[in-house]
């Protein structure tokens, strides 16, 4: 058959269907009607399926945010009990000196003791003295002190004052321990519940806001126990983490996305770095471990290794970011600067970059608030301590939040419990402080083109 | 470096902790850095040589081995002051909602250890009890779930010591082997099951604590301070019918009650400042006396002429010898 | 001197430099800008990068070089009976640097220390003046010696930008070599370790027992090291995982895109956002003390036997936890999706669902997969959530019911309190390490693949 | 306002039975009026072209006959658009079939990410136009066939739609567009993103499919209004100027706008 | 090839003095070639039309010319390009600097995301043309003057460029290439994103540059090309295929292809 013999016959069989199909569809038949209805059906089920998505995410978030806040909220608030503190002058400047360095030396805490015996004489015996005295925190004679030393007027003079309380005191105070159970299964015996009872009666019991949770370092004493140290510790190990990141990220990023030749060779390397960003994140702190602490003999527990290991941890993060955002900027700018004879490097430096930036931003920010949250890599180089002291520079011994919140977690202690969830509402603010400043930067940068 | 540097077990860092924050308030030194990494690893960066990298003091939640020590010696580590600060006592415990069990340490072996005689007790088999009313029907009919701490910890080292081979011994079939074959004796008595009646529940006992108050069934092995805290919570079982109470371990009574020590590198003292201070410290009264602060975290103090004794070694830094 | 303190100085004579360069070129322009090759600031910064880059140069080299200098020539003067243990010497320069610091007080140690201590910080002064002169000199001469190359015709901006762009190479150089740099200690290690275990006994051997004694008279397991428990722990968790993220994350995507308002939208992004954010500790708690119990009561209430570790609830949380990550990158990928494509369905009578199951979700298909291999990735090398909630017994089973452990538990828990890599069982840690790494790098060629060969098709 | 409602009315002869009516349609966009009292009757079988300067709101005038502005946020609509003299934005109305009744092509070709089989299947699936395999098929080639793309797809209709060449693409969107048996057919600029050959191709389609659709197209090129349209609306700034047939238009225009328009005198 | 490249050769009239020339122009896109032996001639201070069909060199061939190609990867070049006589492919040749003698406008207006101001005064600001705030001010000035553009946008020159309409910012993107005083201004399809009112003002801008500039053009329109150039070059698959006075090729084509093309019968 010729090519034109079958091209007639198709075009006469197209035409039949094609008189038939012009048949105009009947879109009132009940047919099509049930149709419509089952369509419409499906329409508001597939709307359902997205709504009840949202609401599980966010139901997940809320039961996790509720979990943690309902155990953290009352460590913002710590127990303080009043007694009434003779400032003996015998005891605190017998020679009326009032040299500070005399007034320093003082046994507060003897002071301390003193007033509870007063308020409870009738205790004697030596274990019932041990108890009486935990109801004011080791820490309290350090307050004292220094009341005193700012006003030494005191001297002599007895009067009522509001003391930290011991981590047990507090915890009975807040609910966590129940005076119902069994006594030999509670922390503090009866005698001692009796003694709060007594105090709580005369209103010398009160919560106050806890300001030392924000300004303290680490502790063993929960009452005493603050996240001021790891906080400064993060800030430390972040500024490393974006002094190297951030520059080398971007540059990187820049390069390899403008300058350097396509190849084989920089798509192995767009692989790799990609896949860095889904690599454990614990093989970075064996790498660290290995390099910095086994190689160069950094600090141990230093935020300069963990600054260097996050580094190494958000530069994918930061190139990534920076690739997608500088790919973002229309070829056809390029274009227009390189033609009106911009060179390379000026066409980068006046247009692409400033118009990638709020991209590049954003993800440096999330890049940072990963960092900000990880935990694993830091427990390898050491940073899982107890330090006190709060750190004065990147090379000085130091944790970061999360490494608090893990260390806190593994105290015996039940008072860091609520320590702990308060960490983490910490930590979750400073994040969302974060992710909300790079939502901030992309709705201001955003520029159309 | 100005600063102590301390590693080791997880169980003594709550009581090195304490003493450490003291030492940084009362006196001008800087309050020492303690890493928690287990005994085991603690021993092992303690032991990797002398000088500024590396630790000054170790932790430990058992006795220095020998083969520890050699390997110091090896690493130029030849003078090693040891502590020991008191005792500890090692709980099985479960929630206070489950009934209390009273355990014997041969169940505990049929329970936990990998080699169990068989039923006819003249075979050696693997484990195959499932649930303890299998090992002895008075004990409540729950699958076997014991959630301890894995072979770097100091509290598994104790455990096994004092209660797998203590145990071990009372099978005949078991104590057979001692004479034949020494090295698979040692096996058999110290072998954990590993399928899944034993779960290595990592170096976070607080995350055991919690585990168990949300699990009635389970059992957790950790250290008696944190029992003591969460006292509402847990309850320790009796072994060989004593209850893990304060009293009862530092009276000798509780059968799994092990030594807390520390390991002082002798040649850093004098050039890392601080460190006979912080001994004098931790070995003062107020710290690890009966009434002393430790105390308080739940460590179980010597008595008092042991204390003493301690004590001057420690001034002394008299090496230890084995 | 400190270290800031050079930093800025350097900077200041960097500004410095550049000032006097840019002057120089307008004034030898004659006062016509284009009779230059290029900019005036192309000329200062010229002359600033001179001064800058050597002086920079030398001060790192510096500061890497005086410590040991110094070191050895400390060292030199000790008695051989401190120098010949490496450990003493360790000792003895650390007493000798806190004696220069001045904090020697509470030391007691031999006069030669003391002695050296002084003589210590006599070199660290006398040190850091020199460096300071040398400096100085090195920034004098390099602002001197392209000062006077400046010349109308001199190619300025080109030798500029050549410097640029060879700090941009350097910077690349750098990401890169920490990629290959974490490939090679890897796979180093990893070498080690298979010359201990057969790689075959690695990759399908069916029993993993790695906790072998870390002393040789510990008694522990003997050491098996069949990985495949782990490859199906890690995979029935991330299976568990995606199954809760692919749909809720991807119907989420699809709701905020398509049918919520914008106001809903700005709310509900930034808020599922939060999600990925939250420290993974955190997600390990909320698994291990909150969704762990629930499900086991729950399952104890239905008759089902649920482990206290099942692998359920660590796959659950983590799931949680990688909802944003799919519903951020296939709401970017779906909006990507021209409005044509819409418009042309739309104009065919179709619902709203069905225009986004049969034109944009296939479109944005590829785009799609690829979130969702992203997705996998992070899940496969998640570790803290399942170090706390899921087991660390290597079971073998699939039974989402049954506790499971992973390949990143394993590699924590074989490397927490004992990091010498010198058994078979820190340096599993290692393989295992390198088989993740494998494992998500052949699921990153595979997205690129796919997104490589569907991408802008519909353009 | 009133002047101009007038002027438009006038403008507007009427016709005797029009497929579809404009009558008073106001459009805005937020605050922004787009559309100005439009009065505008589209007759039955026949291709009426809608030409202006942009911007005048010939694309905005097109989309409100199918409702497509219902998916734009913050549009408002007054007046009344019939189909058939019935009023398409009534509430009873179903807008999905409204849409396959009135079908439409766009100005840049947008087959789905399909195969060439499927996108044209894809209108009668979903609206449940066909019983059998056998039925979609024969729609499939029936409206391929008049679309003028049949000879050239038919031994691929498996194989992507996307690798169909720019004119090939925009007949297949106009195949799309017939297979769902649409009454009215609407074009918006369907040949701006193609080359003159294939515009010829799509032209002499539009012309064949004017026997069975009532068509309307917008379009930038006078030529091509000229070419191929029976009939010619005129707008600008937002306003109908003048409707008329296309040869009148062309060679008579009335109102001075027009006349400067179609002579590239204006603006 | 030899043949090709003999009727490339017959099809090039020689000029006198050509502003720009290119001879035996090879150029490779990896292995697929896209321009075969293109020897052709720009006179100064007219307009040169370069047509031909979708994808036949026109837009590759019009950026050898001021050597955009070099930013793409994997382009190979053979044969020379001069301007005033020099090899533009030297390589003592400074890109920067030859790119701001023969500027370009782009087919779709490019405006940077800056003021309309700065996007005028980038081009003088990067090669230094300037030495005070004043001079820019007028060449600023002066260019928008040139563009026709002044009168509209006078009153905002510091509000963003991309806020202006398609066919303004196209004559931005004009006005910001004019600015450094170019000797040659390519111009790629440049009406082509742009409605008749807007072309007709871009062409009529085009007429009187013509008087100070050399101008290329590459244009789809064969109607514009009729319009604005002196001299016309018709491409057809990479090759050359004749060029010659625009009368002469719109009346009278020596070529079959040519004749084909223009008349629109080609295919
Ligand atoms: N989605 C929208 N939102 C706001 N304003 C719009 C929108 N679409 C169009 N407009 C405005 O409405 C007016 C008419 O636009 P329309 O697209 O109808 O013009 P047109 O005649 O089709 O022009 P063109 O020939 O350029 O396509 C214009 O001023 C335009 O800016
Ligand atoms: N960057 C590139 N990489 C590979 N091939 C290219 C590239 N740019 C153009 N080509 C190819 O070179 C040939 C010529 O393209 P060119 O863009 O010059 O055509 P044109 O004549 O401008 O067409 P149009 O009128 O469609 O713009 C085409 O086959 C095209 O596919
Ligand atoms: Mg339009
Ligand atoms: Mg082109
Ligand atoms: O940390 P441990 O005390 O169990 O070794």
């Amino acid at each position: 058959m010729t090519d034109m013999a079958s091209l007639m016959e198709d075009r006469a069989a197209a035409k039949v269907i094609s008189d038939n199909l012009h048949k105009p569809v009947d879109w009132d038949s009940p047919k099509i009607a049930r149709n419509i209805k089952k369509r419409y059906a499906a329409e508001r089920r597939f709307k359902m399926y997205g709504l009840s998505a949202i609401a599980l995410a966010l139901l997940a978030l809320f039961v996790l945010a509720g979990s943690i806040g309902s155990k953290g909220y009352t460590a913002f608030f710590q127990t303080y009990v009043q007694l009434e503190v003779t400032f003996d002058a015998a005891e605190i400047d017998p020679d009326g000196t009032g040299d500070p360095a005399v007034i320093g030396k003082a046994n507060f805490d003897g002071l301390i003791k003193q007033a509870l015996r007063d308020r409870f004489p009738d205790v004697t015996s030596r274990q019932a003295k041990r108890d009486l005295y935990a109801i004011v925190s080791g820490g309290a004679s350090y307050d004292l002190r220094e009341r005193v030393m700012e006003n030494p007027g005191l001297i002599g003079q007895t009067r009522k004052v509001w003391l930290i309380s011991g981590d047990d005191f507090d915890m009975l105070n807040k609910g966590y321990i129940s005076a119902d159970v069994d006594e030999g299964s509670r922390r503090l015996n009866d005698e001692e519940i009796a003694w709060y009872d007594s105090l709580k009666s005369d209103g010398a019991v009160e919560k106050q806001f806890h300001t030392r949770f924000f300004t303290n370092g680490d502790s063993r004493e929960p009452e005493l126990a603050g996240i001021w140290g790891a906080a400064v510790g993060s800030l430390y190990t972040l500024m490393v983490t974006l002094a190297l990141s951030f520059p080398i990220g971007v540059f990187a990023a820049v390069y390899l996305e403008e300058f350097a030749p396509k190849n084989r060779f920089t798509t192995i390397v767009e692989v790799n770095i990609n896949n860095l960003a889904a690599v454990p994140s614990i093989v970075f702190g064996l790498l660290g471990l290995e390099v910095y602490l086994n190689v160069m003999h950094l600090p141990r527990s230093a935020p300069v290794v963990g600054g260097l290991t996050l580094a190494l941890m958000t530069l994918p993060t930061i190139i990534i970011a920076s690739r997608a955002a500088i790919k973002a900027v229309p070829p056809s700018i390029r274009q227009a600067a390189l033609g009106l004879g911009a060179s390379p490097v000026q066409t980068v430096t006046h247009h692409v970059l400033p118009l990638a930036m709020p991209g590049i931003l954003t993800g440096t920010i999330i890049g940072m608030a990963q960092a900000l949250g990880e935990t694993a890599p830091l427990l390898m180089i050491g940073m899982v301590a107890f330090i006190v002291d709060i750190p004065g520079g990147a090379l000085d011994p130091a944790t970061v939040l999360p490494v608090q919140i893990y260390l806190w977690a593994d105290s015996p202690e039940r008072a860091f419990v609520e320590k702990t969830s308060a960490a983490i509402m910490v930590l979750l603010a400073f994040l969302v402080l974060m992710n909300g400043f790079a939502v901030y930067l992309r709705k201001k940068f955003e520029r159309k083109w | 470096r100005d600063q102590i540097r301390i590693v080791g077990s997880s169980t003594v860092f709550p009581f090195a902790t304490a003493v450490a924050e003291e030492f940084g308030k009362t006196t001008s030194f800087k309050t020492p850095v303690i890493e928690s990494t287990g005994s085991g690893g603690g021993l092992k960066l303690f032991c990797a040589g002398v000088g500024e990298q590396h630790p000054d003091i170790t932790n430990a939640s058992r006795r220095i081995k020998k083969s520890e020590v050699e390997k110091c010696a090896a690493n130029g580590i030849s003078e090693i002051t040891e502590v020991k600060v008191g005792y500890d006592g090692i709980v099985l415990s479960n929630s206070n909602e489950a009934p209390e069990l009273d355990l014997t340490k041969e169940q505990i072996f049929l329970a936990l250890a990998k080699i169990v005689p068989s039923k006819d007790g003249k075979s050696l088999v693997d484990n195959f009890y499932t649930t303890w009313s299998e090992i002895d029907p008075s004990l409540p009919d729950v699958k076997i779930e014991v959630l301890g701490p894995p072979p770097t910890s100091g509290t598994r080292d104790a455990f096994t010591e004092l209660v797998l081979e203590e145990a071990c011994d009372e099978f005949p079939a078991i104590a057979a082997l001692k004479e034949s074959n020494s090295d698979q004796h040692k096996a058999v008595c110290a072998g954990v099951r590993e399928d899944g009646a034993y779960v290595e529940a990592g170096e976070n006992d607080n995350l055991i604590v919690q585990k168990l108050e949300a699990n009635k069934d389970a059992l957790g092995i950790f250290g008696f301070s944190f029992l003591d805290q969460n006292g509402d919570k847990l309850q320790g079982s009796m072994i060989n019918g004593v209850s893990p109470t304060f009293e009862a371990i530092s009276a000798g009574d509780y059968p799994v009650s092990r030594s807390l020590y520390f390991y002082v590198k002798n040649a850093h003292v004098g050039t890392i400042p601080g460190i006979e201070e912080y001994l004098a410290e931790f070995t003062a009264d107020k710290a690890w006396g009966d009434e002393g602060y430790l105390a308080d975290r739940g460590l179980i103090p010597m008595d008092a002429k042991e204390r003493e004794t301690v004590r001057n070694a420690a001034m002394n830094l008299s090496p230890l010898s084995m | 001197m400190s270290l800031s303190f050079l930093l800025l100085a350097v900077a200041a004579l960097c500004a410095l430099s550049f000032y006097f360069g840019r002057q120089r070129a307008i004034a030898l322009s004659g006062g016509r800008y284009s009779n230059l090759h290029s900019l005036p600031a192309h000329y200062g910064m010229y002359v600033a990068l001179w001064c800058g880059l050597p002086a920079l140069l030398l001060v790192v080299v510096w500061y890497v070089f005086q410590g040991s200098i110094i070191e050895a020539m400390i060292v030199s003067d000790l008695p051989a009976e401190i120098t010949s243990n490496t450990g003493q010497l360790s000792l003895a320069l650390n007493s000798i640097s806190l004696i220069a610091e001045g904090n020697g007080q509470h030391l007691s140690v031999s006069p030669e220390i003391i002695d050296a201590g002084r003589r210590l910080a006599n070199l660290q002064t006398i040190a850091n003046a020199a460096l300071v002169v040398v400096m100085l000199a090195v920034a004098t001469t390099g602002i001197a010696l392209s000062y006077r190359k400046i010349d109308p015709d001199m190619r300025a901006r080109n030798n500029v930008e050549r410097i640029s762009r060879w700090i941009m190479i350097t910077c690349s150089a750098i990401a890169i070599l920490s990629t290959v740099g974490i490939v090679f200690s890897l796979m180093f290690e990893a070498i080690h370790f298979f010359s201990k275990v057969s790689p075959l006994e690695f990759l399908f051997g069916l029993e993993w027992s790695p906790q072998t004694a870390i002393r040789a008279d510990q008694v522990a397991s003997d050491g098996a090291f069949g990985a495949i428990p782990l490859f199906v722990g890690t995979l029935l968790i991330t299976l568990i995982a995606m199954a809760v993220a692919v749909p809720v994350g991807l119907f989420s995507a699809i709701y905020m895109g398509e049918y919520a308002s914008s106001k809903f939208r700005a709310v509900a992004k930034p808020a599922l956002e939060i999600l990925a954010g939250v420290p993974t500790v955190v997600y390990g708690f909320f698994a291990a003390l909150t969704v762990a119990p629930f499900l086991r009561d729950n399952g104890a209430i239905l008759g089902l036997d649920v482990s206290s570790e099942s692998a359920l609830a660590a796959g659950l949380v983590m799931g949680v936890m990688i909802i944003p990550f799919v519903s951020s990158l296939s709401d970017d990928v779906m909006s990507q999706v021209p409005q044509s494509l819409r418009d042309g369905s739309y104009g065919l009578g179709a619902t709203k669902s069905e225009t986004i199951r049969h034109v944009i979700f296939p479109a944005a298909l590829p785009g799609i997969v690829g979130a969702v291999l992203l997705a996998v990735s992070r899940a496969i090398g998640e570790t803290m959530i399942v170090v706390m909630a899921a087991g660390l017994a290597a079971n073998m089973t699939v039974n989402p019911l049954q506790a499971v452990t992973t390949v990143t538990v394993q590699i924590v828990t074989l490397l927490v309190g004992d990091q010498e890599f010198d058994s078979a069982k820190t340096l599993s840690a290692f393989a295992l390490g390198l088989v993740l790494f494998l494992v998500t790098l052949g699921l990153n060629v595979f997205a690129l693949k796919v997104v490589q060969k569907y991408r802008e098709k519909y353009d | 306002m009133a002047v101009v409602s007038q002027s438009a009315m006038t403008a507007q002869p009427s016709v005797a039975s029009p497929k579809m009516t404009a009558r008073d349609l106001n459009l805005s966009y937020g605050d922004n009026q787009a559309l100005f009292d439009v009065n505008l009757d589209i007759v039955e079988r026949q291709v009426t072209a809608l030409i202006g300067p942009s911007g005048c709101g010939k694309s905005t005038f097109l989309r409100c006959m199918n409702r497509m502005n219902d998916t734009i946020d913050g549009v408002t609509i007054k007046g009344e658009v019939t189909l058939d003299g019935r009023d398409i934005y009534d509430k009873r109305i179903d807008v999905v079939q409204l849409r396959a009744r009135i079908g439409m092509v766009f100005q840049k070709p947008n087959p789905f990410p399909k195969t060439i089989y499927d996108n044209v299947a894809y209108g009668p699936r979903i609206h449940g136009l066909v019983n059998s395999r056998d039925e979609l098929d024969q729609i499939v080639m029936t409206s391929l066939e008049r679309a003028g793309l049949l000879k050239e797809v038919k031994d691929r209709l498996q194989s992507p739609a996307t690798g169909l060449s720019g004119g090939q693409q925009q007949r297949l969107c106009i195949a799309r567009a017939v297979a769902v048996s649409p009454e009215v057919i609407l074009m918006d600029e369907p040949c701006s993103a193609l080359d003159p050959i294939a515009t010829a191709k799509v032209e002499e389609l539009i012309d064949e499919l004017r026997s069975n659709y009532t068509i309307v197209i917008v379009t930038h090129s006078m030529q091509q209004a000229a070419r191929v349209s029976q009939r010619t609306a005129f707008f600008h700034l937002g306003k109908l100027v003048e409707v008329g047939e296309t040869d009148q238009i062309f060679t008579n225009p009335k109102d001075e706008r027009t006349k400067g328009y179609i002579t590239g005198r204006f603006g």
